[in-house]
């Protein structure tokens, strides 16, 4: 097995998570979602479209900032990210901050587009590095996008899996609950008990999450550092060993 | 004809308590009229960010111009959080009506199409609605069983403002793929632009042009501003100065630290003349 | 990547009963694709003007591919009455449900934009309502007072037809200012295209003819076909044949002149290799 | 006085109709009021915006064929045109066809775009040259496009006159009926009244329509010939003696 980086082991995880077809987009600040998705397309001899809304590269939306969302209102987009400043075991999302609304202690961006592409896109993948109780907590401060909806409002979409730096774990939207499918090598199941605020199912058996093979290193590095520097320079440079000569 | 003029003057067509619209960072905002803006003092204004803004919104408010921001988030993207946004919003001296960029974009196009409302699919659950009075929940108006939506009314801005790559004598703009400044544009009362480079001819009878071509029927004031989205980006043309936007989201994270911003970058001669 | 292939099997991909989005004639409508689907035999089409059409509507009328046709007007324009449409219509053969442009245009881009249905100002007290029992006109659902409005449902085409003036070897199109095309392209569940002129590199990454590009995302099969919108005229690349139009406006008056045309003009030596 | 063809004459009285400045549109097939547009914006050194739909020339619009509908519908278009297979004394117009709909006697292509530019374009002129009481009718068979609303839908705009080969004749929308303003030369009120199938008011004294001025058709021969070509070859030539070179 090779030496890589945390990021090319989250780039790994988040690959095996993408179907072999169909249309992932990848919203702004997101250089480990974006490379996973450009190295799927790659794997999949694009079968799989990108679509990096952030930058020109590796964009091909022209109909302004609207289209993405309304490709996903029209079912277009399969797989897309989101995060947040806060993370429950209902998968409720906050992106807007910390406190009571809206006297808010800290206060983050905003909602993006999250409570639409929660509702529109069957997969969305949500990428939180930091595993910690201060983002995932029993119950978030705001619903930026909730995780599950009443059967009266029409949904398509919702949250599939959640990657973190510690573990990989999927949610049953029937259920409201998140379930641990892998921990990372290296960490334990007692430790992501540790570091999580709300109550998730744990099977008997926990595999840990699989390393990234040679193969998938070496068309990442060789292939997708040049791709990804065209929307995140800094990020090809630093993690990929990409120098971009030129950016536009 | 839209009459050709300068940026102060362009400035001075904003009346103080306008509801302006301010397209997002990476979409040829017009930086040299938003400092302009902030020279002439202009006051009380009601941002509606298209469907998130930074740089533009947090001079804005850092200056003392904003009254209510309007947004689905305000973020200097890479260079991290906006500093006047956050601390407006954390003492309170700001008002912020959170919403969600497909919320805006619909609004927008309610106007854009003259009907008071549009509605959206998704979002109820969101506390996004539950502070949002003007947001409605109502069962299925077509009365086809589909549930419940969410209707948002629309969006009219006083002023929008853009900054073209193009413009031609006719008054017309070319922005490119850049659509939503188009919705902007048709969804706003009027727009000030200013451009980059005078284009020869009229670009709305250029048969490749015309396709990113907002006519003069849309644009009520226009302005010549070389280099006129710096710090920010003009794809395209230039790059954004991405070293300049996270010395200021450094330098900015303190009032006193936006004050010496304000006034060397964009007060500059101004304010040295008036002390 | 979308697969090139003829235009004889993309007119294989369109199944019989489809709900057919056709462009207005002056809008670049994929005709020797129109004559393939008369060739191919398809039946039943319900087709979708936007907002109006002419001779693609006429020729699947007169050939009896179309059952249902739904349109603001049906009409060839400077050359008169569409035959066909008029005798359909007048014999009883032909379901018209007469609509008006924007509740066409406004009923495609609440499927683009994935809602169940739209509001649209105007219309209400025309007979066309009256007809509509898809349509609704309700009270303000926003509770705000501002009367009745009608509401539209959304309008989803399984295909939709274009004829670009350019396409490239990812599947991409380009259509210029013909941003109704967009429209459709968004609302359908697939676009069928034809082209006359394969682009060299990515239309979406060209700076300027990125804003009249339709990404490939859209397009569920593309062929080229060089002069492919003959008779009707490609706006930048050829004019309309009027002659021709005209002569099919006198020829097509009985069915049996229509036959003629029909013989002639389009189904050519495959008639003759049957007879 | 110089000599003048009945087009002539009747663009110069929908000239004398057109506002000083703002935005014209004229919709397809329409080279009378094209040339009236035309020339109305070529007086007012441009101040009258035109927008010719049909064709490429003369035409601003670029995004597609919602835009006039859109623009229409922000207010933004302060003059259109609208005629019809029958039109009535309530000024409801029908393009749709005679006899009883669905099952017409003679069908005709559709309302196109009527019954929306009919409520939010202030100035509606409609032209009609033919009069006979087979287009004038006291109730038409088909409402395209409803001439007056109740109070409690939302309209701005509607029908402002009516023009004809016989005469000029205004709408009071409180009223909800014509008033005749001028009957043409060699023409009179009982004429008028004859081939009309409504009742009409009529003021005391009817003046005679104003011929159009040697200036007027100055400018018309000359410089509006060749600007309609571009979207009215055959009319250009015929009526207005400018032979296109060639039209695209």
């Amino acid at each position: 097995m090779a030496d890589y980086s945390s990021e090319e082991f989250l780039i790994s995880v988040i690959t095996g998570l993408l179907p072999e077809k169909g249309n992932a987009a990848v919203g702004a600040a997101s250089p480990v979602p974006g490379s996973a998705v450009l190295l799927k397309r790659e794997l999949t001899g694009g079968a799989l479209r990108a679509s990096l809304i952030q930058g020109t590269a590796n964009n091909p939306f022209t109909d302004g900032g609207r289209e993405l969302f309304d490709a996903a209102g029209q079912g277009r987009i399969d797989v897309f990210f989101l995060g947040g400043v806060q993370i429950d075991g209902q998968a409720n999302l906050n992106l807007v901050g910390t406190g009571a609304y809206p006297a808010l202690e800290r206060r983050f961006p905003g909602s993006f587009g999250s409570p639409y592409m929660y509702f529109t896109v069957p997969n969305v993948i949500l990428f939180r590095p930091e595993h910690t109780r201060r983002v995932f907590v029993e119950k978030v401060d705001f619903i930026s996008a909730p995780g599950v909806s009443p059967p009266d409002v029409h949904r398509i979409g919702g949250p599939k899996a959640l990657v973190t730096e510690l573990c990989l774990m999927s949610f049953d939207r029937d259920k409201g609950r998140f379930r641990l499918e892998s921990v990372h090598p290296g960490h334990s199941v007692e430790e992501v008990r540790d570091n999580t605020g709300f109550d998730f199912d744990v099977p008997d058996n926990v595999p840990t999450t699989a390393e990234p093979s040679d193969e998938m290193l070496g068309v990442l590095r060789s292939k997708i550092g040049r791709e990804i520097a065209g929307t995140y320079p800094d990020f090809a440079e630093r993690v990929l060993g990409y120098r971009a000569e030129m950016t536009a | 004809m839209t009459d050709q003029t300068d940026v102060a003057a362009l400035a001075e067509q904003v009346p103080d308590g306008a509801l302006v619209a301010l397209p997002p960072d990476y979409s040829f905002v017009p930086m040299e009229l938003i400092r302009a803006l902030i020279r002439r003092g202009v006051k009380d204004l009601h941002a509606i960010a298209v469907p998130v803004s930074g740089m533009a919104a947090d001079l804005l408010i850092g200056a003392g111009c904003l009254r209510v921001m309007e947004a689905a988030a305000v973020s200097l993207g890479e260079a991290g959080l906006a500093p006047s946004f956050t601390r407006g919003v954390q003492d309170g001296s700001l008002t912020m009506k959170d919403s969600t960029c497909p919320a805006i974009h619909t609004a927008l196009q309610a106007s854009e199409k003259g009907v008071p409302f549009m509605p959206l699919g998704g979002i109820i659950g969101s506390d996004i609605v539950k502070y949002r009075n003007d947001w409605k929940v109502v069962d299925d108006p077509m009365g086809e069983g589909n549930g419940r939506i969410l209707l948002v009314p629309a969006i009219r801005p006083d002023v929008a403002f853009v900054h073209a790559p193009l413009a031609d004598r006719h008054g017309n703009i070319w922005v490119g793929k850049r659509h939503e400044l188009f919705t902007i544009a048709h969804a706003a009362k009027t727009t000030l632009a200013t451009y980059e480079e005078l284009h020869d001819g009229d670009l709305t009878e250029d048969p490749v042009l015309s396709a990113g071509t907002i006519p003069a029927m849309y644009i009520g004031g226009l302005a010549r501003a070389v280099e006129g989205a710096k710090p920010l980006g003009l794809a395209g043309s230039y790059g954004a100065d991405m070293d300049h936007i996270r010395a200021y989201a450094k330098e900015a994270r303190t009032q006193e630290g936006f004050d010496a911003y304000l006034k060397r970058e964009v007060l500059g001669g101004q304010a040295e003349a008036a002390s």
